[in-house]
């Protein structure tokens, strides 16, 4: 178990490679095992991970340019964990989902593959310029796949989703770069390790500047309004496997980013920033879902709905207490199974039909009654329905934050009523009323690849929405020793009130 | 005990499984109505057992495991049978067994028969997870599960084309059943902002620790908490200004809005109210309680208003059932907690007699609802006419019957509180109640036979079906009886209500007024709508024509409101959004875009390609630096 | 008047100076390489004067190395020049604008 | 000043510095003697007597002794860390440059031994260029290589070839004009062409009225000269033409080697200013690299040929290493070898692969050899091909972990080391702007089909076995970086420790 991380990092790349070499009718076989293994990696990871444990574990360490302070080292705590393993899942069951006559199949394989590798990268790494390596090199794979399997406007998109993410983590750099020179001054040593990061009291100011630089390259990922506009562009065109992944996994290395960079190294510009966040994160919130409404393509639809969803995500970060905190963590992963499988639902459809376009729907649920079901079941997640995977974060997180506004909670909380208007109002113009054309009448139910990919969706959805404690231990954990880290490592007074661990004495 | 209440909470549960996972694809059978009915029935005896239990040894509290724990949050499977959760338990399952029965029958030519059941079974575990809970996070699982349940069923012929809302004021079902979760999320908001209130300033979401610290907290603080939960409450009780879903609730088919729509979710609200009742009946939130009175009386005349004009017979149980909840609200509100339960059990089974009637009745006019169409139909719907005659009797509050000593009850505690306005509304509607629903017997099954100039040929439900609704009837009639012994029983949980001596003295005079005014409405509808012949009932153009009548009919414009100010600007607003995010907010980036590119082809213009042009460039630049050179050395 | 260092020193900026207004004036390619020689001679001046003036001799060593450099460049220059008359027929500035953009 | 002329011995002459320099040039006459006894020898001989001529005088120039005081040849030359360093890479350069003339097709310059004759006095002139702090040397050995260059362009022997070789000498001819005059004005301050004894001598007279005067125009005409060279704004406008009009290995080379020899002098005349605390030099330096990298990368945006936009990327990315000069502090000049170091190997792969795929005849379009649509659809013809410049085009945009990028992070940490931290976020805007040309260029090879002219034989065409062992090894360089990164930074650390920066 020494290497273990290393090995979940790096096996889907070196099989990417092997990939190449592998007949192009066995492709999809090739890529399912390698990512079955991966899974089974990520759940062996699970299996012998120490839940009491809130820091890193099974951590390895090997200097790369220590010249420059620059070496490999990652590491695991509850909040990494599961999105590993949550990455891991979706990669493969987005492989599964997979048409077998997807063309260019083998290369399809290959660039899941090593986004796959990216992905676990970044969750893993514990050192700065690691992390930001995978981070932008997850860029590539996703620019090929949208590129190469997306719609009539995929360049465009593709490359407006590099460029966005590219120079947002540019200025990122520049924090990273100046964070690791500050570190310098202090104790004279040049490193990138996050874990001697924690460790760096920064002035006020510093902070400030520092925090306004990851903020350029985390909340473009994220994305935060009002930088989220490549989203839906990207969505629109990407192919299902992309839009899955890319909801998924690669929009939660954006809140990742700012829990794992912002809140324990920048604990005072943090606290000093939550307006602003919350403000963004409210507009987020109510804004992308009114644009959500507003659709046509039921794709966009879950696009915008993402965004949405991601500014719930932001506020529990960003609320500074062990509940909102705890409960952000677990919904990137509900909402990474939940969009995921919506995308992939709405995948399913755009296959037989040809079209995303909700009023070319219409009555689906008679022609498809396991489809509308399944889907009807991914909605209640997505809309908060309690005892599915959906509830339980978002509870967490509106409950955090109302600590720390209540007018804020409520406006955050509208998220449940103008979240289920868009929803149900796709789910009402596809699978309800009449058939709209005849030719709909022939469509055929789900088959056994796509009940594959969706079942395990459907069951994790029920299963963490009615027996979270798993997951949610661990990532409790873990969210209150960044908390406890937070607050010893604060210089303000303010920010120690601002910072909730666990609050004692009961009024 | 233990299992007795898992057998309870499950039994239904497992229903919907059977019938949701194994039939849910495969043809109509009715092994799965017989299944469903016998573990809705199971749950029933369990939660008489409990009941028993109950009242001998006292509550029975179970935690099964926990279910979220973060932070300082830990919210547990927790299940507490007390007095007031068993009664409720019992109503549920009791009126969910008879509706399973019923629906075997109304629902037998249904494709979706096995759908259906899946649905109804869960709304009952779903229920039972709301009644039962012992926190506040366990309620609003079962408060949202009924509400998707509640979704699920209104939309159950989800393929019903929309209608314009001038043809149909509830448009389709699948409208309708959006139109009832969202309108119920709003509510739910209040409700969860009830819950963080609580979590915050108490630490916990148990009822016992919770209401061990009422106490001790802020009056500001313990209002809000009273009024985010009503919120809460007004929703899933419909209460004004939300309760337009109710009425287009009705789009479902009978059975639901018998057992959800009449007997069991509807009353959710007021659950919350008397399980909250430590709350409510503290001083600090006198004015909320005695708001909810207010508004309870209110909606009751006001949905009362609404029914005296209606020609939908759904439509009509539906308002007389807002209106009922008015008066259970008011008895609430006003802290007769007791009272208000006891109304809520009579009206269960009272209510869900009258609307299986009406489904009787729309079941044997292929689905028609406008009771203008109907008419003498008693003769071939014997069976029907009855038991609709016992719920409507029991309804209008008439002696002996059950709605009698509820209702009764409530008026009383509305005189004996010093509230009289509140006591005159809820007296009026008492005869205004008994006016609708009589109206809405002689327009069904007295009078002309309108319905075979309209080629209809009823006939009367399944004989068993008809058989399996007696308990009902029986009820209707008869559970006014036994309230004292509920008094009894009731109140070593609840806070028991004691009428005043005057009240006492004129109790009798009270009753007697609205006795008479009942009967007075009923022999009105008698005259207007019973006739034949020449007495015969006739539109009347020039009333309809009314504003009041206009007013009413179109349910005081408050649909027309909502979609009006809320949903059509809500609708312009998204797009308005969409189209800014379109142009300015992704405009800017491709704007940023655009002007690298255009800055690009300006710039390239410099190199032209001659070398005397190049030579020049070099030339000014270099003169450039020399003059700043120059300019820099001078200065400094 | 005695003609010092000063002198030399105007001297080479005056000439260098009007060798720059040839290069940047000119459209011939042949004058330019005559302006480019002015401004290499006008830097011989300089580089003499200031040698004398100093005593050094690096001075008078860079002005020899800047005739033979000058001489190389316009042996390869005017290699160039006879190829590009050959292929044009003209030795215009303007003319030789193929590239750009 | 000089040593005593009565008194030399061999040992204070220490000839064996100039060694490396010898073994270019006599390689060059040996070549050229070979052409006299026996006419039309196959390339493949000159070629291969290139690189072992390359060898041996990198080997000369490993084994010099080299210190900050490492004076000879009448203490003109200066064989110090900076000096090895560079001739390393220019000779490396050369050594992957050389083997790129042995295409299938033929290409006559490459017949001719007189090109490489000429190409081994260019190295030569680079050497004497960077191992002196003599401006006299310094001069020669700028002269030497530039007018070998330019021969070599115009030995392309195409319409386009010459006129690129006349643009570039005519300006390089204006250049040489302001370097001398510069050089006049340092003297004239100074008395001396010496810069390390040029330094003390300006800090003696700084005070004196009317001193800045000279001392600034003397910088800005030297300035002048090296952004000419280095092709800072506004003195670039040679290169695109330059760059397109060469062949694409001379290109590649150009974008390379010259620079690199540029940057060690500009390190040594400017930064002496800059430790002199002359802020003007230092201001100036930044805004031309801003401009340099900004406009650089906008015009480059806009290009449809791949050479020219290759070309444009190269002079960005010298507006960014720049920066490095005008931060003048070990960092920023180990920065500056680092990113040369392995941009070159990034670069002149990239440049490689368009020599792959040159046809003798324009298919595609009118003007351009290399115009986009050519690689559309690589990734179909040849896949290999295409997800190799993919590589280097990553590499180029500083996608990690390739190459480039550590040397984007490293000289954008120096540049925030020294408290520029806008200037380290203007140079990372830019590298997002990069980004969209280098993008361009993969979505045409990935997500585009191919043209009906795209096909197996045309951008197969050039292809051979040395070019694709060029390629490979760019290749590995490139992808395997950050395996290397680490001693390479050690080692040019090491070796700007033995510098001498004039004071």
């Amino acid at each position: 178990m020494d290497h273990i991380l290393s090995i979940l990092i790096f096996f889907p790349a070196i099989a990417g490679i092997l990939g190449f070499v592998v007949d192009k009718d066995s492709a999809k076989a090739y890529g399912v095992s390698v990512a079955a293994v991966e899974l089974l990696l990520a759940l062996g990871l699970w299996a012998s991970f120490d839940i009491t444990n809130p820091g890193m574990q099974f951590t390895e360490f090997s200097p790369i340019i220590s010249q420059f302070g620059i070496s490999y080292n990652v590491g695991v705590d509850g909040i990494s964990l599961f999105i590993v393993i949550m990455a891991a899942l979706i990669t493969l069951l987005g492989i599964v989902l997979l048409r077998e006559d997807t063309k260019n199949m083998k290369n399809m394989i290959v660039s899941l593959l090593f986004l796959e590798m990216t992905m676990v990268g970044v969750f893993l790494s514990l050192d700065a310029i690691i992390f930001y390596l995978f981070w932008e090199l997850s860029l590539v794979p996703m620019l090929y796949i949208v590129g190469a399997w997306g719609g009539p406007d995929r360049v465009y998109a593709a490359v407006k989703f590099f460029l966005y993410t590219f120079a947002g983590s540019l200025i990122m750099l520049v924090g990273l770069l100046a964070m690791a020179y500050l570190f310098h001054l202090e104790s004279g040593v040049w490193t990138f390790n996050l874990l001697d990061w924690y460790t760096l009291k920064l002035t006020s100011n510093q902070q400030f500047w520092l925090f306004l630089a990851f903020f350029a390259g985390f909340a473009i990922k994220v994305p935060m309004f009002p930088f989220h506009t490549w989203l839906p562009w990207a969505h629109g065109q990407a192919p299902t496997i992309g839009s899955v992944i890319l909801a998924a996994v690669l929009l939660k290395m954006g809140t990742y980013g700012f829990v794992r960079f912002s809140l324990p190294i920048l604990p005072d510009a943090s606290v000093t920033f939550t307006p602003f966040i919350m403000a963004l994160s409210l507009i987020m919130v109510i804004y992308t879902a009114m644009v959500a409404f507003a659709q046509k393509d039921m794709k966009q639809v879950i696009a915008y709905s993402s965004v949405s969803h991601m500014g719930i995500i932001m506020i529990g970060v960003f609320a500074m207490n062990a509940e909102g905190l705890g409960g952000s963590i677990f919904l990137m992963l509900s909402h990474g199974i939940v969009s995921g499988a919506l995308f992939m639902l709405v995948g399913v459809i755009y296959e037989r039909t040809g079209t995303k376009i909700m009023e070319e729907f219409g009555g689906l649920a008679a022609v498809m009654p396991v489809y509308a079901t399944i889907f009807g079941v991914m909605l209640m997640a997505s809309v908060g329905l309690p005892l599915t995977i959906g509830f339980v974060g978002e509870f967490l997180v509106l409950l955090g934050f109302y600590k720390v506004s209540a007018v804020g909670t409520i406006l955050a909380g509208t998220t449940i009523i103008i979240g289920s208007v868009y929803m149900l109002a796709l789910f009402k113009k596809s699978f309800f009323g009449p058939l709209k054309h005849e030719k709909n009448l022939g469509l055929k139910d789900l088959d056994k690849r796509e009940l594959t990919a969706l079942l395990p969706l459907v069951a994790i959805v029920v299963w963490l929405g009615v027996y979270p404690k798993p997951i949610l231990e661990p990532i409790d954990n873990s969210a209150k020793a960044l908390l406890v880290q937070m607050e010893n490592h604060s210089q303000l007074e303010s920010t120690k009130e601002a910072i909730i661990v666990s609050k004692k004495e009961v009024k | 005990m233990e299992n007795l209440v898992y057998i309870a909470l499950f039994a239904p549960f497992v229903g919907s499984l059977f019938a949701g996972l194994f039939f849910a694809r495969s043809p109509k059978t009715h092994l799965v109505g017989v299944v469903n009915s016998t573990l809705i029935g199971i749950a029933f005896i369990a939660a008489v057992t409990l009941a028993l239990h109950v009242a001998e040894h006292g509550a029975v509290h179970v935690t099964m495991m926990s279910w979220i724990s973060a932070g300082d949050l830990s919210i547990p499977f927790g299940f507490l049978v007390d007095e007031v959760s068993v009664t409720m338990m019992l109503v549920v399952t009791l009126v969910s067994t008879i509706v399973h029965i019923y629906s075997t029958g109304y629902m037998d030519h249904d494709r979706a028969y096995n759908r259906f059941f899946a649905y109804l079974s869960a709304f009952v575990f779903s229920m039972m997870i709301l009644v039962m809970s012992d926190n506040f996070a366990g309620l609003f699982i079962g408060w949202e599960g009924v509400g998707v349940c509640s979704w699920l069923l209104i939309g159950f012929w989800y393929h019903k084309e929309d209608r314009p809302f001038e043809e149909n004021p509830s448009i389709s079902p699948s409208w309708a059943a959006n139109e009832a979760f969202i309108m119920n999320r709003v509510a739910d908001l209040g409700m969860l902002v009830g819950i963080f209130l609580i979590y915050w300033n108490v630490g916990s979401l148990q009822y016992d620790v919770v209401f061990k610290a009422l106490p001790h907290l802020a009056d500001g603080l313990l209002v809000s908490i009273a009024i985010a939960l009503f919120i809460g409450a007004m929703g899933k009780s419909a209460q004004f200004p939300l309760h337009t879903w109710l009425t287009d609730a009705m789009e479902g088919p009978t059975p639901v809005s018998a057992l959800i729509h009449a007997a069991t979710m509807v009353t959710a609200g007021v659950f919350l109210v008397i399980r909250a009742n430590p709350l409510y009946s503290l001083d600090a939130v006198h004015e909320v309680s005695m708001f909810i009175a207010s508004l309870g009386a209110f909606v009751a005349f006001y949905a009362a208003s609404m029914a005296l004009s209606a020609r939908d017979i759904k439509r009509i149980v539906a308002l007389s059932t807002l209106s009922q909840l008015g008066y259970m609200f008011a008895a609430a509100g006003l802290g007769a907690y007791w009272i208000a339960l006891f109304h809520l059990a009579a009206h269960a089974f009272f209510k869900a007699l009258l609307f299986l009637g009406a489904g009787n009745v729309m079941h044997a006019m292929d689905d028609e609802l406008d009771i203008f169409k109907m008419g003498g139909m008693k003769k071939v719907m014997m069976g029907s006419y009855i038991y609709m005659g016992i719920a409507s009797f029991a309804l209008a509050g008439l002696p002996v019957m059950a709605g009698f000593y509820s209702k009764d009850a409530i008026i009383e505690t509305a005189f004996n509180d010093g509230s009289y306005i509140i006591w005159a509304i809820l007296v009026i509607t008492a005869g205004m109640t008994a006016f609708y629903s009589f109206r809405q017997v002689f327009f069904t099954f007295h009078g002309e036979e309108r319905y075979k100039a309209l080629g209809f040929h009823p006939h009367d439900m399944y004989k068993y079906v008809l058989v399996a609704m007696a308990p009902l009837a029986v009820l209707a009639i008869s559970f006014g009886w036994f309230m004292e012994n509920f008094h009894e029983f009731i109140t070593k949980n609840l806070p028991d209500y004691e009428m005043s001596h005057t009240t006492h003295h004129w109790a009798w005079l009270l009753g007697s007024l609205v006795i008479v005014l009942a009967v007075t409405g009923i022999i009105i509808a008698y005259k207007k709508y019973a006739g034949k012949g020449p007495n015969a009932w006739k539109r009347d153009e020039e009333f309809e024509q009314s504003f009041i009548y206009k007013l009413v009919e179109n349910q005081y414009y408050v649909p027309k409101f909502y979609d009006e100010f809320i949903v059509q600007p809500y609708t312009i607003a998204s797009k308005k959004f969409w189209e800014i995010d379109k142009a300015v907010v992704d405009g800017f980036v491709d704007l940023i875009g655009k002007m690298s590119y255009k800055s690009g082809d300006v710039s390239r213009g410099m190199q032209t390609g001659s070398l005397s042009a190049y030579l020049n460039w070099m030339g000014v630049g270099a003169l450039l630096l020399i003059v700043a050179a120059a300019i820099t050395a001078l200065i400094g | 008047m005695e003609i010092g260092i000063g002198h030399y020193l105007i001297l080479s900026g005056i000439l260098f100076s009007i060798g720059f207004v040839g290069v940047l004036r000119r459209k011939n390619l042949l004058m330019l390489f005559f302006a480019t020689e002015i401004m290499l001679n006008a830097v011989n001046i300089a580089f003499a004067a200031i040698g004398n003036y100093y005593g050094d001799l690096s001075g008078q060593m860079f002005a020899f190395f800047i005739i033979a450099v000058a001489a190389s460049e316009v042996a390869v220059g005017l290699g160039l020049l006879i190829i590009l008359y050959k292929k044009y027929g003209s030795l215009d500035l303007d003319v030789i604008s193929t590239m750009k953009g | 000043m000089f040593i005593d002329p009565k008194n030399i011995t061999m040992d204070v002459l220490n000839l064996t510095t100039l060694m490396p320099m010898l073994i270019a040039i006599g390689g060059g006459l040996v070549i050229l003697t070979i052409d006299l006894i026996k006419e039309n020898i196959h390339k493949s001989l000159y070629v291969m007597l290139t690189i072992l001529i390359l060898v041996i005088d990198l080997g000369a120039t490993l084994g010099l002794n080299f210190g900050p005081n490492e004076k000879g040849f009448f203490d003109v030359m200066l064989i110090d860390g900076l000096s090895i360093l560079s001739q390393i890479l220019v000779l490396v350069a050369s050594g992957l440059f050389i083997p790129l003339a042995l295409t299938s097709k033929r290409f006559h310059e490459y017949s001719y031994p007189e090109f490489f004759a000429l190409f081994l006095f260019m190295i030569a002139g680079f050497q004497f260029m960077v191992s002196s702090d003599n401006l006299i040397l310094i001069f020669i050995g700028l002269e030497t290589a530039s007018l070998s260059l330019y021969t070599l362009i115009a030995m392309h022997n195409r319409h386009n070839s010459f006129e690129a070789s006349v643009k570039y000498f005519t300006m390089g001819a204006l250049a040489a004009g302001f370097f001398t005059m510069g050089s006049a004005i340092l003297y004239g301050i100074s008395g001396s062409l010496e810069l390390y004894q040029i330094a003390p001598a300006i800090q003696s007279r700084m005070g004196e009225p009317g001193m800045m005067m000279f001392l600034l125009g003397g910088a800005g005409l030297l300035l002048t000269a090296f952004a000419f060279k280095l092709s800072l704004f506004p003195f670039h406008t040679w290169a695109p033409d330059v760059y397109e009009g060469a062949s694409a290995p001379l290109a590649g080379y150009m974008s390379v080697v010259p620079k690199v020899a540029a940057f060690v002098v500009s390190m040594r005349i400017f930064e002496m200013f800059i430790e002199l605390q002359i802020e003007w030099v230092q201001t100036i330096i930044i805004i031309l690299a801003v401009l340099t990298m900004t406009l650089a990368n906008l015009m480059a945006l806009v290009q449809e040929d791949v050479k020219r936009m290759l070309a444009y990327s190269s002079i960005s990315h010298a507006g960014f290493v720049m920066v490095a000069i005008a931060l003048a502090t070990e960092k920023a000049n180990t920065g500056i070898f680092l990113y040369y170091a392995l941009f070159m190997f990034t670069n002149l792969g990239a440049f490689a692969m368009l020599w792959v795929s040159r046809h003798k005849n324009r298919i595609h379009h009118a003007r351009y050899d290399h115009p986009y649509e050519k690689f559309s659809g690589m990734v179909k013809i040849m896949p290999m091909g295409a997800v190799v410049m993919g590589l280097f085009m990553l590499s180029l945009a500083g996608v990690p972990p390739f190459s480039v990028f550590w040397g984007k992070v490293y000289l954008m940490s120096a540049t925030i080391d020294a408290g520029h931290i806008g200037l380290a976020i203007i140079m990372g805007l830019n590298s997002a702007i990069a980004a969209y040309y280098y993008l361009k260029l993969i979505v045409y090879m990935f997500l585009r089909e191919p043209t009906a002219q795209v096909t197996e034989e045309t951008t197969y065409y050039n292809v051979s076995k040395p070019l694709l062992t060029i390629l490979g090894l760019a290749v590995f360089v490139t992808v395997g970086s950050i395996f290397y990164v680490d001693p390479l930074i050690e080692y040019i650390t090491e070796m700007m420790r033995a510098t001498n920066f004039g004071i």
